[in-house]
């Protein structure tokens, strides 16, 4: 399988963006590759992310995702507290 | 159509959105912020969200809404910010031919919010702490290194 | 308390006896007069009732009420007199510490209103004839010696 | 069994007092009696009546009464057409 170098953004929400200090950052990795991967090299590499579930809930581009969904260069990616509206 | 605001939410003109000659029962939904005797001394929640993807998933559940109930008009509103305590955080209206459709509609709403809709709560409290109100209903201790 | 009234229903009003810090979901029921493609033609509703029986049935139906669900707080209001189509003829709140007992009293409350609230209906057309509705929806032709 | 004479006051609703023309009226019968008793005195005395079904829903002093409840001198009774409130 051919591999590309690729860009996501990832996002952080509530109590996610209280432990990494920030509400996104940029995440560059080789793909084809997952949320999953997306959210193992942002507990790996971002200070305070090793805090962040390895199975948190997960969005791309405004959509809720299981952790095997596909990103594609330019995605957005969400890490999702656990939901507490209403 | 914005599904959230930052403002008390106004039940009347919710309803008067849904409004029609058709409809001749109409069930209603308000989440208010909570002080009982399981929460212990909360004076207001703080409401934040994911706001493009709330409009975005609000827009594909009342699409969902929409298929199950083809004649039932439903409208929603959820209030982000510091909401005090009495005050309601959402407000869901659903208006129908017949009641029994009504109900049904408006609690498939408020289920699918509590699960879909990406709006986090930070509960607080009168001794000045804050705490991340997790989806059972327990609260998340604030982490101390933050 | 008076649980009816000749004025159009103030939903607000309604939501606010029943407010309290304690509850945190609050569900409502609206019937309201309709014209839909089975009336044909309604222009209003006249609303009668044995007012004095009204209060007390109401009295007992939201006792019974209260003894199946102690921590919810109901108010309902029956509207009498000729009402036009859209505006409501009744309004339910009940108001409860979590959301499932606050859909389930309200529910039971306006199923029960039809079945034991004595309060009459009469649909007046736009050909000028008025016909009683009967609880099965089909109205009854008014009596030719009348 | 002692039978003594009484009076009931009869209360008429939405299209029943359309077909007696009247709220109410006054019922003198032989008491002990039933509701069920002062139907049918009421539909052989009272014009229009007649139209009125023979197994009305019924009220005494306010509740919801079967047709072979007893009445009393001085109850109240209503014949109440089909619910149709909310």
């Amino acid at each position: 399988m051919q591999t590309t170098p690729g860009t996501v953004q990832v996002r952080f929400f509530a109590r996610y963006a209280e432990l990494v200090g920030r509400s996104a950052t940029a995440v560059s990795l080789t793909l084809p590759a997952t949320v999953g991967d997306v959210v193992r090299l942002v507990r790996e590499r971002l200070p305070g992310a090793g805090a962040i579930p390895e199975r948190p809930l997960a969005a791309v581009n405004l959509k809720h995702v299981r952790l095997d969904a596909p990103v594609q260069d330019g995605d957005e990616v969400a890490l999702l507290p656990p939901i507490a509206g209403g | 159509m914005t599904h959230f605001t930052r403002e008390p939410l106004s039940l009347e003109r919710l309803v008067a959105e849904v409004s029609s000659p058709a409809c001749g029962g109409t069930c209603v939904f308000l989440g208010t912020v909570r002080n009982g005797p399981a929460e212990g001394g909360v004076t207001a929640i703080e409401y934040s969200a994911y706001e493009a993807m709330l409009e975005a998933e609000f827009g594909r559940l009342l699409a969902d809404a929409g298929g199950r109930w083809p004649d039932v008009r439903i409208a929603v509103r959820h209030r982000l910010g510091t909401i005090p305590v009495g005050d309601a955080s959402i407000a869901i209206v659903a208006a129908a031919p017949h009641r029994a459709q009504a109900f049904d509609a408006c609690r498939f709403m408020i289920e699918e919010v509590k699960r879909r809709i990406p709006v986090w709560k930070k509960e607080l409290r009168v001794d000045g702490s804050e705490v991340w109100v997790d989806p059972s209903g327990r609260p998340t201790a604030k982490p101390s290194h933050v």
